[in-house]
Order: C-alpha cells, then structure tokens, then sequence
C-alpha cells in the first residue's frame, strides 16, 4: 500500500457509490427549501438571511455525511489494515477527507449559485458566500472527521456525534456569515475572511492527529 | 532472499476485559522459522496478534524487532509485516483487482492475473467483493501472500473458508516463504500436516 | 522543580487515600462559606442604588458562571494531560467533573435569564457571555453523552479527553467571535486582580460566595473521583479490603 | 440588616418573585448534584461488595 494507491483506491470507491453524495447533496437542497417554505417566502426577508441559510444547509449536509466516513472501513477490517500498513495514519486520513471533501463540495458549490438566486442573495454578495464556502468548509470536514472517528465503533452513533460536533461548527458559520453581512453592509470583511482561514488551518493540523488517536483506540 | 532478522517476545501480559491473557507468553523467532501458535479459543491468539501490532496495549513485557524495542520502533516493523486478520480487511465497493492493486501498486496486470488465476477468481477479476462469497472474499484475501514482497507474515486463522486443494496452495506458498528467509507466525487451531515449525501454546 | 506530587497524584490508591481525608472538610467549608456569602449578600449587603434588591441574584449567578468555566478549564487540561502523558487518574476527573461542571453552567444559565427579565426586560440575548455559557453546557452535556455511550473504557477515556481539550480551543474562539454583536451584559463584575468596581460590601460576600463555590466542587469532584476509582480498581487487592470494610 | 421587616425582605423590593425562584431553581440542583454524588458512592459500594461476596463464593 503506498499513499498514491490508497488516494486511488478511496476515489474509485466513493465513485462508486456515489448515490451517497448525491444523498447528502439533496439533504442540503430540501434544509434550503425548508426556510421559504417554513417561515417567509418574500425577497425582503430571504435576500438578507440567504446566505446564513445556504451555510447552516451546508454544515447540516456536511455533518450527516462525514458521520458514516469510517463506518464501512471500520466494520470490513480496512481501517486495522490502515493502522497496520506502516504508512503515517494522519496522512492516510488527511487523503480520505480531502477525497469526501472534493467529492462533495465541487457540486455543493456548483449548485450554490442557484439557490442563491433562489433566495434572492445580493448578486454582489454571491462571490463572498462562494469565498467563505470555499475557505470554511475544509474545516467543518476535518472537524467532522473527529466525531465520526469517535462514534464509528457504535451501531447508533449517528446522533450523538451530530450533537457534538456541532457546536465546533458554530465559529464558522459566525465567520462565514459575519463576513457576508459585513459585505453587504459595506463594512470590512479581510479579517473575518482570514479568521476563517485560520479555523480551517488549525482543524487541518489538529484533526489527522485527533481522528488517528480516536481510530486507533476505536479498532480493537 | 530477505535479510536476517528476528522478534523476540517475553512475559507478555495484555489486558483484555476482564481478564489478563496471554499470561507471560515469551518466545523468540528468526527468519526462516514458521511459529504455529495453538490454544482453546478464547485463549488469545487474536489479541497476541493485536497486541504484536500495536492495536493494544500491553499489560507488562517486552517485545523486540531486530533488538529494537517495538514501542520505540514499531512503523519499522510494520513496514516489513503482512497481517492477515479474521476480516479480510478488502473494501466491499471495490473489484476484486482493484482491492488487490490498493495493496499491491507495483505488482504487475500479469502478475496479479495469475495469481488469480492459481487461486481460481479469474472469473472475477472486474467483480465487486460484495458480490463474491465469504470463501471468495477470503481467498482474495490471501492473494495478497502472492503478491506481497513483505518479510513477516502475521496469519490469524487463514485456513478458515478453504477446501483440501486451497490448503494445500497456502501451505507450499508458506513453505517457498519460510525457505527464503522470510518469517510466519500463524494462529489456528487446526495441525498443520506438511510443514516443520515451533508450535507455541497458550493456555486461558 | 519536584515532580514527586505529580506522578503520586497519578496512582489512584494514594490520590483515594489522599482525598479521603480532605473530601469531607473541603465540602464542610465550602458548604459553610457558601451559606456565609450568600445569606451575607441576601440579607445584609446593601440595597444596588440602580437594580434595587433584583442584583441580589449575583450571589448564585457570578460563582455559578466562574464555576463553570473553571470546571471546563480543569476538564480541557486533564484531558491534554491524558493525550500526553495517558494518565490514569485524568479520564476518572474529566467523568467526575463533567456533571459538575453542567450543574454549574445550567445554575448560570437560569439564574442569568431570570435576572435579566427584570433587569434587561428579556430573559435571553444572543452576547458574547451568554451564548458561550451555552455553548460550555452543550459541550459538557456532550461528553456526558459520550461517556454514558461508549461501552469500551479506554476508548470512552480517550474521546471524551479529545473533546475536552478540542472545547478548550473552541470556547475562546466562539466568545470573541460573537462579540460582534452588540452586548447587553455588564464587563465582568468580578475579578481578583483588579480593584472591584463595586462597593467592599456587596464585593466581600461574593468573594466568599465564590470561594464557598470552588470548595463545595472541589469536595464534590473528590467524591466522585473516589467513586469512580473504585469501580475501576476493582480488581486490585486494596479496594475489595477497602469495599469489605466498608459498613453498608 | 438590610431591611426593616421580614416583608421587605420577602419582596425584595419589587422583584422578590424573581429572586426567591432563583433561589429555589438553584438550591434544587445544588442538592440534587450532592445527592447525585452521595447515591452514586453508595451504589458503587453497594455492587462491588455483592461482586466480591459472590467470587468467594464460587
């Protein structure tokens, strides 16, 4: 096993089942749908929230996603392999989220121009809600790659590692859509901008580590 | 031809729910030598495995790699091992060469057909694993023994899920290993009938 | 520097044998204090020239939420403490402490709301303050969680260490990042370095309030290590004499 | 004293509803942790015991 073979072999994989990442995207669509539908449907009240919306669909999306990430590999004895290969862990496990992370990011940003037409979001303000996906997101999957490390030894883990992880996803969305209204209010955005950067940096450093301590003492 | 080397093991204890297993089991090997390890189950083969790998920690003893102490050197070790574990460890989604190209990334397209081929699964080469019976899956498994350039061969029950003829394939593989210097430690219950080796009992 | 108390704070017999003779006095005088600052603040400070008698609710509420954030802050500590060095007695503190530690913030969380209706005229603000002790009782209820539903001890210790030092980085971050938002919550009206902003007898009874705080947990936290130390020794030879001895 | 009559006291002003709730609220939770921590020992104790009497046994 080499780290080339090992990004080969999680690509072709989530390319075959991609029914999940379709899964989760309209999981997304329908949280984006439900805020028109269940509160408001006038442009007065969508056009400044639009953003905050797409975002919490987004974490949402994300969070229920990555839960079931090392569920497969744990039960079919790929995970022990992992741990056994003699390859750096955190690596291995840096390659599986970056994979999730495009697989499901590339169409989430595809589809974001639409229902931020949809929401009726400031054209002006669609490039910084495409900046803060695209700045944020690394971090709420690395963040979620904990959790799911954490619960991937229990049968019903899916909502108790919702409920943790979740209140580490709060900084972002704050960021994110702090930096958003602060655009459209006309106000400086940079630093919340490299705030949010920084967020991801440090899940990028902390979380293989993290995800691997958790793995390891998971695989038993 | 592998270089020499050796693992020696002494007064492992681990701790495994309850109970403490293992009960101060030593016992050394070098290249060339085939370890049978025998015992009741329940006795802890599986768990001496883990423990070997690092998956568990270790009550007291000490266990060493070429006079490296492995909680110091352990990736060195690993990068010379070949575990072989009661789940075959293959990704369900994948097919059956893409699962062993994973393992095997410069093994050859010749190569690894024949080895399929030797093993009966030519068939089912492009097939996805969840597809393939639990017999199958453990035989693609074991394709990796074939393709692998790896010293140490750490087999936990692989002869569960095979007929006589299968058998007797892993067992001449296991011998062409031995021979050339490569080490196997091997967890069965069963006697193994053509092959000399030192046989270690544990007891619960 | 002598490391000698350290590692003997690791062997769970001496912290048991050590604690068992401070549990009881510990908990008697922060119980005591306790009572001295609260029925002190209660009856005998005088009356706040702007909220009148309404201010009296900070007897509870200033400890509560010192509490609450101290007890996190031991929780991320002992569980970096375990990544580190896998400490024994660190993931038997963070079990103990957690409860606490959620007891702590919800005290401060309902004492907040009730006295903001009177004071703000709104039980709830989305400030910095609040949402952060918000956020501290959904991470400690968190790690409850966690270690109520992993069955596997060693893999319960190790997450629930993960995410107590994970919260330790999260808390500053959320509390500076909702700082943005307008705040309605007074600066901090306690503080032990700097010069109280209030008068030396409505300021005297909450120091002693928070002491009595620190010490009750301090002797509950006690309490339960031992209880806990002892389900988890259980097959070592000293607690079943200790356990057998025991009159219950 | 801060007040002159135990009604002033009960009062507390305008706001004694509030104050004396909060007073409640959190006594109930402080005693219930104590009682919490206090039942939970026992518990412990009480198990262990009828563990250990029990593998004398056999």
């Amino acid at each position: 096993m080499t780290y080339f073979s090992f990004f080969k072999a999680e690509c072709l994989a989530l390319f075959y089942t991609k029914q999940r990442v379709v899964n989760a995207l309209l999981f997304f669509v329908m949280v984006v749908v439900l805020f028109p539908l269940g509160i408001d449907p006038s442009a007065e009240f969508l056009s400044p929230v639009a953003g905050g919306i797409i975002w919490c669909a987004a974490a949402l999306s994300v969070v229920i996603s990555v839960e079931s990430m090392y569920k497969e590999s744990y039960l079919d004895g790929t995970l022990t392999q992992l741990i056994v290969s003699g390859l750096s862990l955190p690596w291995l496990i840096l390659i599986k989220v970056g994979v999730y992370w495009g697989a499901m990011m590339l169409p989430l940003l595809l589809l974001t121009p639409v229902f931020a037409q949809m929401l009726f979001l400031p054209s002006d303000s669609l490039f910084m809600l495409l900046a803060t996906l695209l700045l944020g997101t690394p971090g709420l999957f690395l963040i979620g790659s904990i959790g799911a490390a954490l619960t991937v030894s229990l049968r019903q883990g899916a909502m108790l590692m919702v409920l943790l992880i979740l209140p580490f996803y709060f900084p972002i969305i704050i960021f994110s859509t702090a930096a958003i209204k602060a655009m459209q209010l006309g106000l400086p955005y940079g630093g919340l901008l490299a705030l949010l950067g920084a967020i991801s940096l440090l899940a990028l450093v902390v979380s293989p580590v993290m995800t691997s301590l958790c793995i390891k003492a998971s695989v038993r | 031809m592998h270089s020499v080397a050796t693992l020696t093991i002494s007064d492992l204890w681990v701790e495994r729910g309850e109970s403490d297993l293992l009960n101060g089991l030593s016992f050394s090997a070098r290249s060339g030598d085939l370890v049978h390890i025998t015992g009741a189950n329940g006795a802890g083969k599986s768990t001496f495995f883990k423990a070997l790998l690092g998956l568990l920690p270790i009550l007291s003893g000490s266990m060493t790699f070429n006079g490296e102490s492995l909680a110091q050197g352990r990736h060195r070790f690993l990068n010379n091992v070949l575990y072989i574990a009661h789940s075959a460890g293959l990704n369900s989604a994948l097919s059956v060469l893409e699962n062993l190209r994973w393992y095997a990334p410069d093994c050859t397209q010749d190569k690894i057909e024949q080895v399929l081929t030797r093993l009966s699964l030519a068939a089912f080469s492009e097939t996805q694993l969840q597809a393939l019976s639990a017999g199958q899956v453990r035989r693609v498994a074991l394709a990796r023994l074939w393709l692998s350039e790896k010293q140490i061969w750490l087999l936990d029950e692989p002869f569960t899920a095979l007929d006589q003829t299968l058998i007797g394939l892993l067992e001449e593989k296991m011998a062409a290993h031995v021979a050339s210097g490569g080490m196997i430690i091997l967890a069965s219950h069963l006697p193994l009938a053509n092959l000399p080796y030192l046989q270690v009992e544990l007891s619960p | 520097m002598n490391w000698i108390w350290f590692h003997k704070l690791g062997s769970p017999k001496w912290f048991y044998q050590w604690s068992s003779k401070w549990a009881l006095p510990v908990f008697s005088m922060g119980l005591l204090a306790m009572l001295v600052g609260v029925g002190w603040g209660l009856g005998f400070a005088p009356t706040d020239y702007q909220q009148g008698d309404t201010y009296r609710i900070i007897y509870l509420h200033v400890p509560a939420a010192v509490l609450a954030e101290s007890c996190y802050l031991s929780l991320g500590v002992a569980g970096f403490v375990y990544l580190v060095w896998q400490m024994k007695m660190a993931p038997i503190f963070i079990k103990s402490m957690a409860p606490i530690g959620a007891a702590m913030a919800a005290i401060a969380l309902l004492s907040g709301a009730i006295w903001g209706k009177p004071t703000w005229g709104t039980w709830w603000v989305w400030d910095a303050r609040l949402t952060s002790v918000l956020v501290l009782f959904l991470l400690y209820m968190g790690i409850i969680a966690l270690q109520n539903t992993l069955e596997d001890a060693a893999l319960a210790n190790q997450a629930t260490a993960i995410v107590s030092v994970l919260g330790l980085i999260n808390l500053p971050i959320i509390k500076y990042s909702v700082n943005w938002w307008n705040t309605l919550h007074q600066p901090a009206s306690f503080s032990l370095t700097e010069k109280p902003a209030m008068p030396m007898e409505m300021w005297l009874p909450l120091l002693i309030a928070v002491i009595g705080f620190y010490c009750l947990v301090v002797g509950l936290v006690m309490w339960r290590m031992q209880s806990e130390i002892l389900l988890r020794e259980r097959r070592t030879q000293w607690v079943k004499e200790k356990v057998m001895n025991h009159g219950v | 004293m801060a007040f002159n009559s135990l009604a002033d006291f009960l009062t507390m002003g305008t706001h004694g509803a509030f104050v004396w709730s909060t007073y409640g609220l959190v006594l109930l939770i402080l005693a219930s942790l104590i009682l919490n921590t206090v039942q939970g020992r026992r518990k412990v104790i009480r198990q262990l015991k009828k563990r250990y009497l029990r593998e004398s046994d056999s």
